[in-house]
């Protein structure tokens, strides 16, 4: 077993943070960002009754949804470890609800519950051996991890349909068929899930997270029991994961394996990075960001691939703190010119 | 004077190289003691051999009369045993009153559900860990720059805010490993009169330096190691004139023509 | 006048000329998905560049004359990425934004069971292809959704039964195939159809995107086998183990029931190829199909895939369906599809649509298919077979 | 199942497999090992390689010992530019330079369907015949590519422990400040040290696309490839690269053939993980 010591990654390999806490402290800002958060629920709530397309819906449900996961994994990242797998724990969620659904009948909430559960209890198992990893090997294992999981649902054919996947999954509840009233649902989850990430990161976990992420060893001597810690997060973190994937595979009223591979967990991980990684409200911009624009750059399919790839070497190269830095950094600007 | 940390037999073997080799060694209570030695000596693995970071190949350490041998650092820091680090590891990004409410944790965290819905019982704690925070900022004169970016601070800041930091777990021993290197002669003595008032809130030191005119200023008694091995235990002034340690320090030949 | 006054100008020209000719007919938006990146792309532009054959011919024509109305078709054309979620998006925003009353495509059984749960719900048509007989199957019965190209369902045993007539030393036969989606439908199928002829069969799957498959080869070759089916598996794969079984020494007849995939075969396993026996849905020699190429590489170069013809005929006869009911009304169209059998697209033959038997709803387009071989690094026809309608 | 032929048979798969993946991984390894940089888009530069052996052997019928090493030299020469633009932030920067690389990787492969289409293209092989010795058999071109690893290790070694440059870029490697403190200037080592492993990416994508095939998705394998092996190996270290390409051909080429390709890739992905849980610095790498 390598050295618990051993640094995770470290805060400049994340770049600059602590930045925007120390402006949110001010109570201005606080106010400031009070009203940002009151108008932007106001305008998710609002949003389907702009337009009558249910096609902007189905982007907001995703886009909700996609908070979920997003959000979630941030929990993970503040704790000083990116995990390449979350994918495969969306994909635990999802397959556990949905047989619990269809092969025993539970009710949607049990079987929810039931594959939340899974997610936490498989990251039970995996996280106390990958957490004692510095950040780099977590990694590079997440990634390898992320892909078994994967295979896992390939192969099992027989609970899984394989690479076919399940289909014809119900609606979680008849009332739920409706477009609105799922979009209101995946909102509501979102709402619940940012908020219960919010309260974590305020509070005084919150502040052993940053501790630990900052510097464990020192975080350790102060008597912060860090492996113990990332575990908790890292389970919560699984089971907020699997909730996305179960809502996710009821959404679609479809699960196959393809939808929790390499490439979603990237997705999740790019949201956080675009965003910002050092703020909760970064991997929620990233969702949207990474939801939205997609679907403004469907005429350019290649086209799109490649300026998304660029937008990612920009982003990582000049701005580590993400599209959050570059406003940060603009608003530093506008004040240096006014003084 | 009771005994509080019992180090016997301490080793630590890496890939068939003794960095450590029994070493035995015990810290009364409310004394300071020195852990001294040339660079390369080993002093920092037995810091962290004593701390838990490293775990030993053998040998035994008992705190308060408990086996600890091996404990992590965290179950450590619980039972009162707290160290620093040589290199500044401070928080950088943060303020020096949140470095040392990050110090203050054991005073601080109420439990993980009580945390989240800010209990009266969680409100308490806060209040305690603030009051003990302001008060050890008072104490050691940082109340001026407590809302300060640690990083930004001198050097000399840095290392007491370490200090700051340990003392904030309420140790009844804190290991300082290094705590002047790279200091100017000023901040030295500066940091050699804070650890004489740490002593003065009845709290047991272990300064780990290989600063002679440091440690003999300040410990009540020293250990020199040399090659992970015990050369000399006692008081400063006998043990900086025994020829094991000069000539550990200085050489053969410099040993050898004082000895004429 | 300045240089920008004078472009400017010109540029309101240009536009309002534009405006004027799109006006002059009513616009019809026929959607599309495929994968237009990812693994499946090849794929996609097959789709897309069938459909968009079609439809210049159409607008050659002078537009879809449909109840005494002109209408000039256009294609909308998402990328589904080759997965359910992409599919399901792209569906939504052609039914939902695009208001588009028509879908064509997607390929692959993700992506179409998607698409399929948000077209159907809203009455709007799609021409789909995957593999999964859940996408015909389902307790709706399929109200709008059609397969316009022929599974292994209906392929398969024809050609086994075909084999055996023509084989019937083959006692054993291997198949290879991808763990994928196509994969694993199309095995179970395929291992029935076998055995029902008499045949042992031994299976092994691989992770897709692999490329080496010597191990594999020699796992095979130790079970004695008398035939090496190349099934589902994608051209290059396809190419790729017929190669590397040549070079490992395995001597016996290699065939695809599936794919097709011969000319990607010729390709990468040159004189290796020689000998090999393929499914093919189209006959690249026959007349038609020399003016179907002309149109395709006057356009774009390379390899004609083969999905292309069969979208180009999927589209034909939706526009013949929207001719024949004189409206564009989805429920219209949709009867008159089924109306529609007899019309000849020009590369097929005529309309058959059965599956009743399989799919309790007789929405699957029956082409005509091929067995042909290669002799010399070039296909040639074996023989014709139809598929039965059941 | 266990006859001498079929044994015999799974060593020489195994070594042309573990030929393959050697080469493969070198460059992925060299640019960790000195950069600290986790290349991502390993898998667009082997693409890239296979381009130009493409156009340079296949249509321009250049003479195949000539055209190998050009076309890796072209890829490397012009990638220069992508070192300045891209690559130079990202150096010493392993996290950064693991999401920035997947979006080079990203850019690169869309760039190629728009310029080369989708399909899969062949490059024509240089040799068609099979080697038959007793019952075993190996085709001529996995023959040439085990000739062209040993080749490449031997100068790789060489260029490393001989040549000036090679010892300045392991000093560098071990060290950059203590480097620049002895004169070495960094950036035209960092820029040397860029431009052979993307020739190595180059060249081992060029015999990749020819063996297999050429598309602009080619390079997803080769990247899992060199990842796989390099953590096997040991990150940063060549040894470690080859024996980590010996051990992930021969496992591959036993599992495969006595238990089938799904338990060969959970094996292998599970000792990875294993590896990395329990000695993440590999097997012959150094732990830090």
């Amino acid at each position: 077993m390598t050295d618990t010591t051993s640094e995770t990654v470290r805060v400049g390999e994340l770049g600059p943070t602590g930045a925007f806490e120390r402006k949110a402290q001010d109570a201005g800002n606080h106010r400031v960002r009070n009203l940002l958060i009151l108008a932007f629920v106001a305008f998710a709530a609002l949003w389907p009754l702009v337009h009558e397309n249910t096609f902007l819906l189905t982007m907001g449900t995703l886009v909700a949804l996609s908070v979920i996961g997003a959000t979630s994994l941030h929990l993970i990242i503040r704790t000083g470890h990116i995990s390449f797998a979350h994918a495969g724990f969306m994909g635990v969620g999802a397959y556990v609800c949905v047989l619990l659904v269809m092969k025993l009948q539970l009710p949607f909430a049990v079987s929810l519950a039931g594959g939340a559960a899974a997610a936490a209890a498989l990251a039970l198992l995996i996280g106390p051996v990958v957490l004692r990893l510095t950040g780099k090997y977590f990694v590079l294992v997440t990634f390898l991890l992320g892909e078994i999981i994967r295979m896992v649902f390939v192969e099992w054919t027989s609970m899984t349909g394989g690479s076919n996947g399940i289909f014809g999954i119900p609606a979680p509840y008849p009332a739920l068929a409706e477009p609105h009233a799922f979009y209101y649902f995946a909102l509501a989850a979102a709402l619940l899930c940012v908020g219960f990430c919010a309260r974590i990161l305020t509070s005084e976990v919150g502040r052993a997270m940053d501790s630990v992420r900052e510097s464990e060893r020192v975080a350790q001597c102060s008597g912060i029991p860090a492996l113990q810690l990332k575990v908790t997060i890292f389970v919560i973190a699984c089971a907020l994961a699997g909730v996305h994937g179960a809502l996710l595979a009821h959404f679609l009223h479809y699960v196959d394996p393809s939808s929790f591979g390499m490439v979603d967990s990237l997705n999740l991980v790019v949201m956080n990075v675009i965003g910002g990684m050092n703020h909760l409200i970064g991997p929620i911009i990233g969702s949207v960001f990474l939801t939205i624009l997609p679907e403004l750059l469907r005429g350019y399919v290649e086209l799109q691939r490649v300026i998304f790839g660029i937008i990612l070497i920009v982003v990582m190269a000049a701005l580590p703190g993400g599209i959050l830095e570059l406003t940060a950094r603009v608003r530093r600007l506008l004040a240096s010119r006014r003084s | 004077m009771s005994t509080l940390l019992q180090v016997e037999g301490l080793t630590r073997v890496y890939g068939g190289l003794r960095a450590v080799g029994d070493l035995s060694f015990s810290v009364g209570q409310n004394e300071i003691l020195g852990l001294i030695g040339p660079n390369g000596a080993g002093k920092t693995t037995v810091v962290n051999l004593v701390s838990g970071v490293v775990k030993p190949s053998a040998g035994r350490v008992a705190f308060k009369n408990e086996d600890v041998t091996g404990m992590a650092p965290h179950l450590l820091a619980r039972r009162g045993l707290v160290r620093t680090f040589q290199a500044t590891v401070v928080y950088g990004d943060r303020t020096v009153r949140e470095n040392a409410m990050r110090g203050a944790y054991l005073t601080l965290y109420p439990g993980f559900v009580a945390t989240l819905f800010d209990t009266p019982a969680a409100k308490r704690k806060r209040e305690a860990a603030e009051a003990l925070v302001s008060e050890l900022l008072d104490w050691l004169e940082l109340t001026s720059v407590a809302d300060t970016i640690a990083g930004s601070m001198p050097y000399g800041y840095q290392k007491t805010l370490g200090i700051v930091i340990a003392l904030a777990a309420r140790p009844s021993l804190i290991l300082l490993d290094e705590p002047v290197a790279g200091l100017s002669a000023h901040e030295t003595d500066q940091v050699r009169d804070t650890i004489k008032r740490v002593r003065e809130r009845g709290i047991t030191v272990v300064v780990i330096d290989h600063n002679m005119r440091f440690i003999s200023g300040l410990c009540d008694r020293v250990v020199v190691i040399a090659h992970g091995q015990e050369l000399a235990q006692g008081a400063p002034r006998d043990v900086l004139r025994d020829p094991k340690v000069i000539e550990a320090y200085l050489g053969k030949s410099y040993a050898a023509a004082r000895a004429e | 006048m300045t240089r920008t006054a004078w472009k400017a100008a010109t540029i309101a020209v240009a536009l309002l000329a534009g405006t004027a000719t799109t006006y002059a007919q009513e616009e019809l938006k026929i959607g599309a998905i495929g994968s237009l990146s990812g693994g499946g792309t090849a794929w996609g532009l097959a789709l897309q560049r069938g459909v968009t054959l079609a439809i210049d011919e159409a607008t050659k024509a002078g537009g879809l004359k449909i109840g005494g109305k002109t209408y000039m078709p256009k294609l909308v054309m998402y990328d589904d990425q080759y997965t359910a979620t992409g599919g399901k998006t792209a569906a939504d925003r052609l039914v939902n934004l695009d208001k588009v009353k028509y879908i064509i495509g997607p390929i692959g059984s993700p992506p179409v069971l998607a698409s399929v749960a948000v077209s159907s719900p809203a009455k709007v048509i799609q021409l789909s292809n995957g593999f999964a007989p859940a996408i015909l199957k389902n307790d709706a019965k399929s109200p709008y959704n059609f397969r316009v190209m022929n599974s292994n369902v209906e392929f398969g045993p024809a050609m086994i039964k075909w084999l055996h007539k023509n084989y019937p030393a083959i006692k054993k036969v291997a198949l290879i195939a991808p763990n994928d989606a196509v994969g694993q439908a199309v095995i179970p199928t395929l291992v029935e159809a076998y055995k029902a002829n008499g045949i042992e069969v031994w299976t092994e799957m691989y992770d897709r995107g692999m490329k080496e498959f010597t191990p594999l080869l020699t796992r095979m070759m130790a079970q004695n086998v008398d035939l090496f089916d190349l099934n589902s598996n994608a051209p290059g794969e396809a190419g790729l183990l017929l190669k590397q079984a040549r070079q490992a020494g395995y001597q016996k007849m290699i065939w695809q029931v599936g794919g097709p995939s011969v000319d990607e075969i010729i390709n990468v396993a040159g004189p290796l190829a020689d000998g090999f026996l393929s499914y093919e849905t189209f006959d690249f020699s026959s007349p038609q199909a020399q003016a179907f190429d002309k149109a395709y590489h006057a356009k774009w170069d390379g390899i004609i895939n083969a999905q292309a013809p069969g979208w180009y005929n999927a589209a034909k006869i939706l526009f013949k369906a929207m001719e024949t009911a004189g409206s564009t009304d989805v429920t219209a169209v949709r009867d008159a599809l089924m109306k529609v059998e007899g019309y000849d697209s020009g590369m097929y033959g005529p309309v058959i649509w059965g599956g009743q038997a399989d799919y309790g709803v007789a929405h699957q387009l029956l082409l005509p298919f091929w067995i042909v071989e290669v002799k010399n690094g070039k296909s040639t026809i074996r023989d014709k077979l139809t598929p039965e309608k059941r | 199942m266990l006859s001498p032929i079929i044994i015999g048979q799974v060593i020489v798969n195994g070594l042309s497999l573990s030929a393959i993946y050697v080469l493969i991984a070198l460059g992925f390894t060299l640019l960790f090992g000195i950069m600290r940089v986790v290349n991502f888009a390993h898998g667009a530069f082997a693409m890239l390689g296979g381009y130009a052996l493409y156009y340079l052997y296949g249509k321009y019928a250049l003479p195949y010992p000539l055209a190998v090493p050009l076309a890796a030299l072209i890829v490397a020469v012009l990638s220069l530019v992508l070192e300045t633009l891209v690559f130079r932030w990202f150096y010493q920067k392993m996290f950064q330079s693991m999401i920035g690389l997947l979006g080079l990787n990203m850019a690169l492969m869309f760039s190629s369907v728009i310029v080369w289409d989708v399909y899969e293209r062949s490059i024509p092989p240089a040799f068609s015949g099979v080697l038959r010795l007793g019952g075993l058999i190996l085709a001529a071109d996995r023959l040439m590519v085990i000739g062209i690893a040993i080749i490449a290790l031997l100068a790789f070694w060489l260029f490393m422990t001989k040549t000036r440059y090679g010892v300045a870029m392991r000093a560098t490697a071990d060290d950059v400040e203590i480097a620049e403190a002895q004169g070495i200037d960094t950036r035209t080592i960092y820029r040397l040290a860029f431009l052979v492993a993307i020739f190595m990416t180059a060249l081992a994508g060029g015999l990749y696309a020819q063996i297999y095939a050429l598309s602009p998705f080619m390079g997803e394998r080769p990247l899992i490839v060199a990842f796989v092996v390099v953590i096997l190996g040991g990150m940063g270290s060549i040894p470690g690269a080859a024996l980590g390409g010996v051990i992930l051909g021969f496992t591959e080429s036993i599992l495969s053939t006595f238990y089938g390709a799904a338990v060969s890739s959970f094996v292998s992905f599970g000792v990875v993980i294993a590896l990395l849980i329990f000695r993440p610095w590999g097997l012959l790498g150094k732990p830090e």
